[in-house]
């Protein structure tokens, strides 16, 4: 299955399963969504539970919100991370406060999804997710494989919080991979451990997963070097534990995400590392995003965006200063 | 349905409440003189319908959903009684009454929240409805028309009713509404409607007459009601800003309603008046009551109520 | 002033290169059947006024603005030699020729741009004044809403033509569009008309008229230009989704101005056959213009180019 | 000098030195802004350069964007950072793409004003200013003393690339200080050393360097730890320079600001220690945030907010475990 098909799978179980699940979108109808991200769902479930929205992004959060609030389960799809920013207050000053604001007693089953990065489509590539791991009150997860794209999607699903569930575009149609459709939902807030390796602790996410564990295995092969590949899975929470425990064997630290580089997922995972044990970084950090410039389009954007060589460059660079 | 006399108390409640709020609290944003668009819009809600009231001093729709007037002014007084645990703006509801609740201050937000409200009764097929209230001011947001365009779509039960007291904070709306707010229906489709605000009985049947076009699966209304905002934006504002006179023959909402009681012989003067004793009574019971309990401190902190 | 030889040219201009430009890119967004809608907004602009473009193919008008042809076309290629230097998606438009640029993809947020544009010539006092097109599924936007307002309240020198071109991607404007685009004017007490947009003569006196208005400081205009997208959202689309007819009698702008010319005796059929090879050849000399040069690459990544 | 008054005393002189700048906001005129904010420049100014703003923050920022692009050098006020998401299309899609996105050839002089934090008026204390650090092609600043107020916000106004100009509330009024009202503009970027120290780096921002400094003060004369107060000023471009120069010396890291810890201010710094020298630091660093709750009201906002204490915790928990 690609992702795009396990994410799909995940949300068609759930409808199945239970009412209250319903989908709202742009073009997720007829059209089968953004890089077909809904196809098939219109077929079997129709336009009452998959509903065209107009061109409103803060009004399609906001009612999925308020929906959640009374007693439904709603997705609601921003067909490209670049337009969260057009409902970010309904994101960010309505999702993640409600239940703390009303002393706890609110319920907020919302799963907000999107998709980011470079891709088979090539626009609105803009990655902002870091922004959500700062504001408390919400949840954050990135697949990174097609199994975690049907398991992450199932447990945002039945999540009683705000989950903003970002596929990274590179991802959606390939690498194919095993999807058990009878498999358990991917807990959200636990890493997984990609590839064990005793050199360096790479952490990553999303589209850089493979091309981490690529870059991972030609370093095996080629250099000696084994890299750990941490598949972080979630933004937040972030699964600090198993990072930890990589790095005090390792003594060194990658991080790789699409996202820039300032104030992203690499940062805050670095910071970890630096209050928990810093002493056992044997090496300066390295991280691995796009260049700080606006994410460029086209035949630009691959010198802004972090690549295969980039990665290896970082590795060697670890090893090389220790 | 509220009778007469309910009705009028209602309206009492909303300003004697309101009128201790602002000595408690100089900072609470008083509803003196836009009763009758509160109560009025929000009296004839059934208990399983949702109410999405306008931020200025909200408390008597509250009230009328049954939250229990001490913890709201508990909240005024930063108590831990409040239904919000001293956490949020006072201002905020008890969401477990079908109410939806103010967590941040931002303005226009909220409308799509209640949308959504409306949009899950729609979506369950129920006969269940919204009524949304928000400010003049608050009008020109974006969130605003994205909701109503989203609601008149997908023809979703909500009542959107502009309470429109002529100013947002220090500006007066004849600089940022250059055309009524009930102008605004047309552009979506939906029935609009402009109603003197102050007059609770006209404010509650344009109000009931969208509600069972609501019910009926016809859609949305917007209505604007106007009346007056008498006081300061908050309780000690000085309105030093407030240069041209008030506009000529404003009606009190609670005289108003009281004149008609009497012309009708609906009721007798002393009732009303009884009324009025009754009301102040309990409002003073009751913040006596939230003053007797304890601040929000650190045990109100509530790492463990961020996610459930 | 364009006279009618000049304006059909443009007209002819806007197709010869749109269909070019589909053939090189499959996600270049075409504007057949919507010519004279981009047309009549634009033309009568001055030099010095700003030109606020819907994305969908956008070219012509900064082709009016003095933009050389083959660079624009260099924008569809990912060459280096795009205005853009290939950073931006390729619909962007030079800001040096008074464009508001397409720095980003989402839809709504060039009009507050466009709209400070009109906000820079009111601050300015001078008469200069934007034009703003956007799609008629952009309108349900918050941004729409805001600026619109914002324009009203300062009575900014600015003209919105929504381009409705009955399409938003896969959703039919009957679903999100309950009433007219035009309808919304009133609301912000702003004039408002719906003009044929497949009738560049009817758009243009349209346009010319609130383009009056605003130079002479009456304020913004909110204009329907009622047209069709003829093919894909993108040109590779196979719009399985379109399972309606297409509306009966529905005029190509371009003949139907070449039939009134002809009529009229303004101009012969041979002048507009050459009219047509000499576009044609005009835009097959720029495409190869921009074929001959590189592409956009690590020279262009720029990371001093992000900070002034 | 208070802030507020060091920040107008700028906004007036730019605005009688050139004609293009002007100011959009809420209530700036008559009333004298939020917290006093505009006092005194409608009575000089007029209406047509102190423009009352309908509730349109996208459209104000948005229209003050294509003002500067077209010639104006408008400064727009968002009365509060709460409101910011209202406005993050703008903000992020646009603002910052300007330049790079046309070539390098467009200017975008715009300045966007607002606050944040407790203080004085306790309403909307969201501080979000984490996430234009993450975005390439934003400056975000943040005066502490009333001296970088003034001279952070003429530096603002004089840039040619839009500047958020962030207030931070709790110091709008008090402490007052010594402003030099013909003195230079504060260079964005550079931040202040406000108080040498040998034992402990103290990285802090806006509302924060009174109060760590003092922390700091009390902990020389009671303690005898000396601690190096670095006034960050600039959260982009962040001045690492100078913060990797103390750690050298002092081996030991503390971050202080009101925004919440995670993707904080704290992280980037803290990550950029552990990309450039993370041997020197010879304890785990110690963040100090606000706690992860969505910022409460009232009295429970204190237990939320870093305090005096927390920051006395903090430097002796860095110095205990070395
Ligand atoms: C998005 C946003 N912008 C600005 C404010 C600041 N503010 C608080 S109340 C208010 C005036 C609101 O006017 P209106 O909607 O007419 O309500 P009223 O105060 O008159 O009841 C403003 C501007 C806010 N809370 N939210
Ligand atoms: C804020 C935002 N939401 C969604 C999209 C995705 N999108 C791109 S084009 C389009 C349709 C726009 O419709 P309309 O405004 O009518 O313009 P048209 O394509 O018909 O020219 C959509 C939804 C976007 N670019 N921006
Ligand atoms: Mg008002
Ligand atoms: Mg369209």
């Amino acid at each position: 299955m690609s992702q795009t098909e396990a994410v799909i799978d995940a949300i068609a179980g759930e409808m199945r399963r239970d009412e209250r699940v319903f989908y709202i979108g742009q073009d997720v109808g007829r059209m089968g969504g953004s890089l077909q991200g809904t196809h098939g769902l219109f077929a079997e479930f129709g336009p009452w539970r998959i509903r065209e929205a107009p061109i409103a992004e803060s009004a399609m959060v906001g009612a999925a919100i308020g929906a959640a609030l009374f007693g439904q389960r709603p997705i609601v799809e921003i067909s490209f991370g670049e337009f969260l920013p057009a409902a970010m207050n309904q994101l960010v000053n309505q999702a993640p406060n409600l239940r703390y604001m009303s002393g706890g007693v609110a319920r907020v089953p919302v799963v907000v999804r999107t998709r980011v990065g470079d891709g088979p489509y090539g626009g609105h590539p803009q990655d902002y997710s870091a922004w959500f791991a700062h504001v408390p009150g919400l949840k954050v997860v990135m697949p990174g494989t097609p199994a975690d794209a049907r398991g992450l999607m199932l447990s945002a699903l039945r999540d009683d919080n705000p989950v903003l569930f970002i596929d990274p575009m590179a991802l959606a149609h390939a690498p194919r991979g095993e999807v058990d459709c009878d498999g358990e939902a991917t807990p959200i807030g636990q890493a997984r451990l990609a590839r064990a390796g005793h050199d360096v602790t790479l952490v990553t996410i999303g589209s850089m997963v493979p091309l981490s564990l690529r870059a991972a295995e030609q370093l095996a092969s080629l250099e000696g070097i084994e890299v750990e590949v941490i598949d972080s899975r979630s933004i937040q929470p972030l699964d600090t534990a198993c990072v930890l425990e990589s790095v005090r064997r390792t003594g060194r630290l990658v991080t790789v995400h699409e996202a820039w580089v300032t104030g992203g997922l690499g940062a805050e995972v670095t910071a970890r590392i630096a209050e928990e044990c810093p002493q056992a970084l044997r090496a300066p950090v390295v991280r691995v995003g796009t260049a700080p410039v606006p994410t460029p389009s086209g035949k630009v954007r691959p010198h802004a965006l972090p690549s295969f060589d980039r990665i290896i460059a970082a590795v060697r660079r670890v090893v090389a200063s220790s | 349905m509220a009778d007469p006399l309910a009705l009028y108390r209602w309206l009492v409640v909303c300003r004697e409440l309101d009128r201790a709020l602002c000595l408690e609290n100089p900072r609470w944003f008083p509803i003196e003189g836009e009763e009758a668009t509160v109560v009025g819009s929000f009296v004839d809600l059934r208990p399983n319908d949702a109410a999405a009231p306008h931020y200025r001093d909200p408390y008597v729709v509250y009230l009328m959903r049954g939250a229990e007037m001490w913890r709201l002014a508990a909240q005024v007084l930063g108590k831990a009684a409040g239904y919000n645990k001293g956490r949020s703006v006072p201002f905020n509801g008890p969401v477990e009454l079908g109410i939806v609740p103010w967590v941040a201050g931002d303005l226009g937000t909220t409308i799509g929240t209640a949308t959504g409200a409306a949009l899950a009764f729609h979506y369950e097929r129920s006969d269940r409805v919204c009524v949304c209230t928000f400010g003049d001011g608050t009008a020109n947001r974006g969130d605003v028309h994205e909701a109503l365009s989203l609601a008149a779509c997908w023809q979703l039960p909500i009542v959107y009713v502009c309470q429109n007291n002529g100013w947002a904070i220090s500006q007066s709306a004849s600089d940022y509404l250059p055309a009524g707010v009930a102008a605004r229906a047309a552009g979506y489709g939906m029935p609009g409607e402009c109603v003197d605000g102050n007059d609770v009985e006209a404010v509650r049947a344009s109000v009931q007459r969208a509600i069972e076009r609501a019910r009926a699966g016809d859609g949305p209304t917007l209505i604007e009601a106007r009346t007056w905002r008498w006081r300061g934006h908050w309780a000690g504002d000085d309105q030093a800003y407030r240069l041209q006179p008030e506009p000529q023959g404003l009606e009190d909402p609670l005289d108003w309603y009281a004149y008609r009681l009497l012309e009708r012989g609906a009721a007798r003067s002393d009732t009303l008046q009884r009324v009025h004793a009754e009301v102040s009574e309990e409002v003073a019971q009751a913040l006596a009551r939230a003053r007797a309990t304890p601040d929000a401190g650190a045990a109100e902190l509530g790492l463990d109520d961020v996610y459930g």
